[in-house]
């Protein structure tokens, strides 16, 4: 792609930056603010990538903020890999949802699989082990070739993932509207299960500790992914990506094993640990780096590699997956080669902490990256964005409740719309027995998933829940209802709602009507959250869900887990005799 | 009647886990020469060449339906037909 | 009684049995790498389900050439039991230790779903605890479990009472005869797709798999 | 190093619904001229030859792993090679 890399000039003249999405005024205040001097190639590549919104939330970080994230039973809120939360007896769950809309779009089988090797990663890096994962998918109507093609490659990506990683796929939801036509939301959760002494962060700290890479080779797979998802969408995008992600669930599962080998059994070995997402290594390492406040010296001849012939700035953005960073205490490297060689992993140091704050790469023996940590994570320009309530709403009629004739034939036409009837074909496809502890999968019985832990009288359930149409008409009750839902279904399972994780499907921001959508349905989230004390302890923004300038709904979806104290007593959600009495709660 | 064989295989670029872990086992069962495995597949197709269109409906097939051009590419011959 | 639990690379369901018999059969159940060489001290050997090697090339066939099978021959070789599960019976065809191999589900899909089983040979190390035709139900987890075998083979299977479960009511991925689960000529290697150790206790919803286990341990040493 | 290709296909005698279904998905695209899709596989192998066995490698490593006789049949021939 890249074979003679503009001059640190010709970058200033010719204003390639634009295209990988970092604008003129961040241009000019990296410039003049944060290095005092022109970019190179490969520095102008990492800050175009840290600086988009799907690495640095520059545009919704202040709207986040609204969320509570603490209470009581919190251990880790946002921030790291996945939120933790306390359930007693010295174990805690972990959990967090992710989006792949646009890889989805692009590829469906790969996008949604890697959508769900990402997730699981987060949920092992933080010294959990996967115990359930849980997808949210929406789509166009059913009545369109593309649409079923994308529903069926989308729903193999996941299965195929999941069920080769051993981990039941035990709820979700799957809805068809036209506004997901051609910009699927792919949204997949996972839900781990850990020993509250196993905990792990990303952090790089310790003057003279080792980077050592472990996992698969980088490849020039993605590059742009994380800047590609934080553009607006339209079909130019789709012929310009090079290389689509493919996912290995195999070597996924290999490295799931040697990470929680190495932190269960070596944790002192370890410093910190984090899983290599979007934007790869460049995010990966310097998020580390500036969690603990240090700086990090890293040899890019090191780094495994599948093709032969990358630049630097291709390794630093490669979204190869399965790969993880980890930070290991000097003198242990040889004990975690081992570990990792075990069980046939890649396994290298490819550089070391140092305490001068700076973030340095050499490739080929030059220098070619050497700038502060903090200009990557810390010093991204924050964005005031306007916003506006959208004019559909100012005339939106206060009662449009809908005249129902024959009450009989209604239920029947409701019951005969896809979002409503059985996704028992797909969901078919999922293992949701793996692990011998489902003890409430995905039926139409079930409200909510439920995992039993073993060896407690314990159960999790767990549930997403969102509904675009809700958000459409009204998004800050649309918040409202999205978290009210997921409660109320861990309710119906017998279990009190624990927290909360989110994927905020969303149009473009720089529309102020989108970005009024989104406050608002950060505002009616947040509202519920307080109301039943279920704070947000991880999510994931996903902007710029358009196709050829329409946005979709504003869709906020909602991932809850409730605790059951004694899971034989939950109930299933169907009516299960003749003659048993139908009461209605509430108002 | 007319017969083709369309040929699947990977982009050179992109990762397959398949031919990897295939090749890797050749190794451990002691198969040292072996430097690398991978996999493609092939689509024998039976088309009727009344109109003398077959090589056509086979190229636009392949594009339609056999192969995706995210991640694969193919190349068609005719074998031999009567 | 001591079980060999036989771990490959990307065996997933190999936990799930361990606690099955530590747990709840509460016997000594000991994970063994792929890797190994001998299954000395051991009294049954179980081939867990899970996505061996990825299932990349065919399901098992990868995993049946590694250095344990030529120990998990030797060990049925002797009389003892073996048992393979989904990827554990694909794994065991795939080594030429049960005739036949398991296909593609007819549908090409991934199948997750309880079935109707018949206990068709309650002879066999792991099925003495049932009834002869006694109609059971068990989970099916798998892409690939459409056995099939050349029609002589079928009808030898049939002829020596080989055919160890069947699926009854409805088949769920095509196999031939119904076939869900089949022992060697000697009785003491068995493979099934079904998962017994997803039904083995009533909180899981379901227990009926739980007689497979408790056969094996009311075996005399 | 030489190169060969091994080419997998089901045994005539064997079902393969792969086939038939690409082949009904063909025609729901309106290609009506379709007669037949049969699916195969293929390995393409890169050997090191400095012995000289290298087909003999091949042939083994064919038959030990990378088909299954019960249902399965191979062939196979050198591409080109240096
Ligand atoms: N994409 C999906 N993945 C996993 N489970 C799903 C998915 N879609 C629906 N389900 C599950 O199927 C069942 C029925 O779902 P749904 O029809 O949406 O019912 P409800 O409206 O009661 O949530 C639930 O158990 C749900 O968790």
């Amino acid at each position: 792609m890249i074979d003679q890399e503009m001059t640190p000039q010709e970058i200033k003249d010719q204003k390639p930056y634009l295209e990988w999405g970092l604008t003129e005024k961040e241009y000019d205040y990296i410039c003049d603010h944060l290095i005092h001097r022109l970019p190179n190639y490969t520095e102008t590549g990492l800050f175009a990538v840290m600086w988009s919104e799907h690495c640095s939330y520059k545009k919704s970080k202040p709207l986040l903020k609204l969320f509570p994230n603490k209470n009581e039973r919190v251990l880790q809120g946002p921030g790291e890999g996945a939120g933790i939360v306390d359930i007693g007896d010295d174990q805690a769950v972990v959990f967090k949802a992710e989006s792949h809309n646009h890889p989805s779009a692009v590829e469906p089988y790969e996008g949604a699989a890697t959508g769900v090797g990402g997730i699981l990663r987060d949920i092992f890096s933080m010294g959990a082990r996967p115990i359930a994962l849980l997808d949210s998918l929406h789509f166009g109507e059913i009545n369109n070739a593309h649409t079923r093609y994308l529903i069926n490659e989308v729903v193999a990506g996941i299965g195929g993932y999941g069920n080769c990683m051993g981990i039941p796929t035990v709820a979700g939801e799957t809805t068809f509207d036209e506004c997901y036509e051609g910009n699927p939301l792919v949204n997949a959760m996972s839900v781990g299960l850990m020993n509250k002494k196993d905990i792990q962060k990303g952090r790089a700290s310790g003057e003279g500790n080792l980077i050592m890479y472990v996992g698969a080779k980088t490849g020039r797979d993605g590059i742009h992914g994380a800047t590609f998802a934080s553009t607006d969408f339209d079909s130019e995008h789709e012929t310009q990506r090079s290389a689509v992600q493919v996912g290995d669930p195999f070597m996924e599962k290999l490295l799931m094993e040697a990470c929680l080998e190495l932190i269960q059994k070596h944790a002192d070995w370890l410093v910190g640990i984090q899983d290599m997402g979007a934007a790869g290594l460049v995010s990966s390492s310097c998020e580390m780096a500036s969690k603990a406040n240090s700086g990090v010296k890293m040899n890019l001849d090191l780094v495994p590699q599948r093709e032969s012939g990358m630049s630097a700035y291709e390794i630093m953005l490669s979204e190869s997956q399965e790969r993880m960073l980890l930070c290991v205490k000097k003198g242990n490297q040889a004990d975690v080669r081992q570990l990792f060689e075990k069980y046939n992993l890649d396994v290298v140091v490819i550089g070391e902490v140092t305490s001068d704050h700076q973030y340095v790469l050499t490739h080929h023996d030059q220098i070619v990256t050497d700038i502060p940590v903090s200009s990557l994570t810390d010093d991204v320009l924050q964005e005031k964005c306007p916003e506006r309530q959208p004019e559909r709403l100012t005339h939106l009629k206060e009662n449009s409740l809908p005249k129902i004739d024959d009450p009989a034939q209604t239920l029947i036409d409701l019951l005969q719309q896809p979002t409503i009837a059985s996704k028992k074909v797909l969901t078919q496809t999922y293992d949701s027995q793996v692990r011998a502890s489902t003890v409430a999968g995905p039926n139409a019985t079930n409200d909510a998933g439920i995992i039993r832990v073993r060896g407690t009288q314990k159960g999790l359930a767990m549930t997403t829940d969102g509904n675009g149409r809700f958000g459409y008409l009204n998004p800050r009750i649309g918040g409202q209802i999205a978290v009210l839902e997921a409660a109320a279904n861990v309710i119906a399972k017998g279990a009190q709602p624990l927290a909360i994780t989110d994927c905020l499907n969303f149009g473009d921001p720089n529309d102020p009507e989108v970005y009024w959508e989104l406050h608002q349905s950060i505002a009616g989230m947040a509202e519920l959250c307080r109301e039943l004390n279920t704070p947000v302890i991880s999510g994931n923004v996903s902007l710029y869900n358009e196709n050829n300038g329409q946005a979709i709904y504003p869709t906020p979806m909602v991932g809850m887990v409730g605790l059951i104290s004694n899971v034989d007593h939950t109930v299933s959600s169907h009516i299960t005799q003749d003659e048993n009495l139908v009461y209605v709660v509430g108002q | 009647m007319k017969k083709f064989r369309v040929y699947v295989t990977y982009k050179p670029s992109v990762f397959d886990p398949q031919g990897d872990t295939i090749t890797d086992a050749a190794k451990d069962l002691g198969y040292q020469s072996i430097q690398a495995i991978h996999v493609g597949k092939f689509f024998d197709i039976e088309v009727d060449d009344s109109k003398g269109t077959a090589a056509q409906t086979v190229e636009e097939l392949a594009e339609k339906l056999l192969v995706n051009f995210n991640l694969e590419v193919y190349r068609y011959e005719q074998l031999g037909g009567d | 009684m001591r079980v060999a639990i036989i771990v490959f690379p990307g065996s997933n369901c190999d936990s799930d049995l361990h606690y099955v018999l530590e747990n709840l059969c509460h016997v000594s159940a000991k994970y063994v790498p792929s890797t190994a060489t001998n299954l000395d001290g051991f009294d049954a050997v179980l081939l867990p389900g899970g996505f061996s090697y990825g299932d990349y090339l065919r399901c098992g066939a990868i995993a049946a050439l590694t250095p344990i099978m030529g120990a998990v021959r030797q060990f049925a070789d002797s009389g003892k039991p073996v048992i393979g599960i989904c990827n554990g019976f694909q794994i065991l065809t795939e080594a030429h230790l049960l005739p036949g191999v398991l296909k593609k589900n007819d549908n090409l899909k991934f199948i997750c779903r309880p079935v109707a089983l018949q206990v068709e040979n309650n002879g066999t190390p792991f099925t003495t605890k049932y009834v002869k035709d006694e109609k059971i139900h068990l989970p099916i987890a798998h892409s690939d479990g459409n056995f099939y075998a050349d029609p002589a083979t079928v009808d030898e299977l049939e002829q020596n009472h080989q055919i160890v479960f069947r699926y009854v009511d409805q088949n769920p991925n095509g196999s031939v005869n119904n076939i869900a689960g089949i022992c060697n000529r000697r009785g003491n290697v068995v493979g099934m797709m079904p998962h017994p150790e997803r039904a083995s206790e009533k909180i899981v919803g379901n227990n009926e798999g739980f007689k497979v286990f408790q056969s094996l341990l009311s075996l005399k040493h």
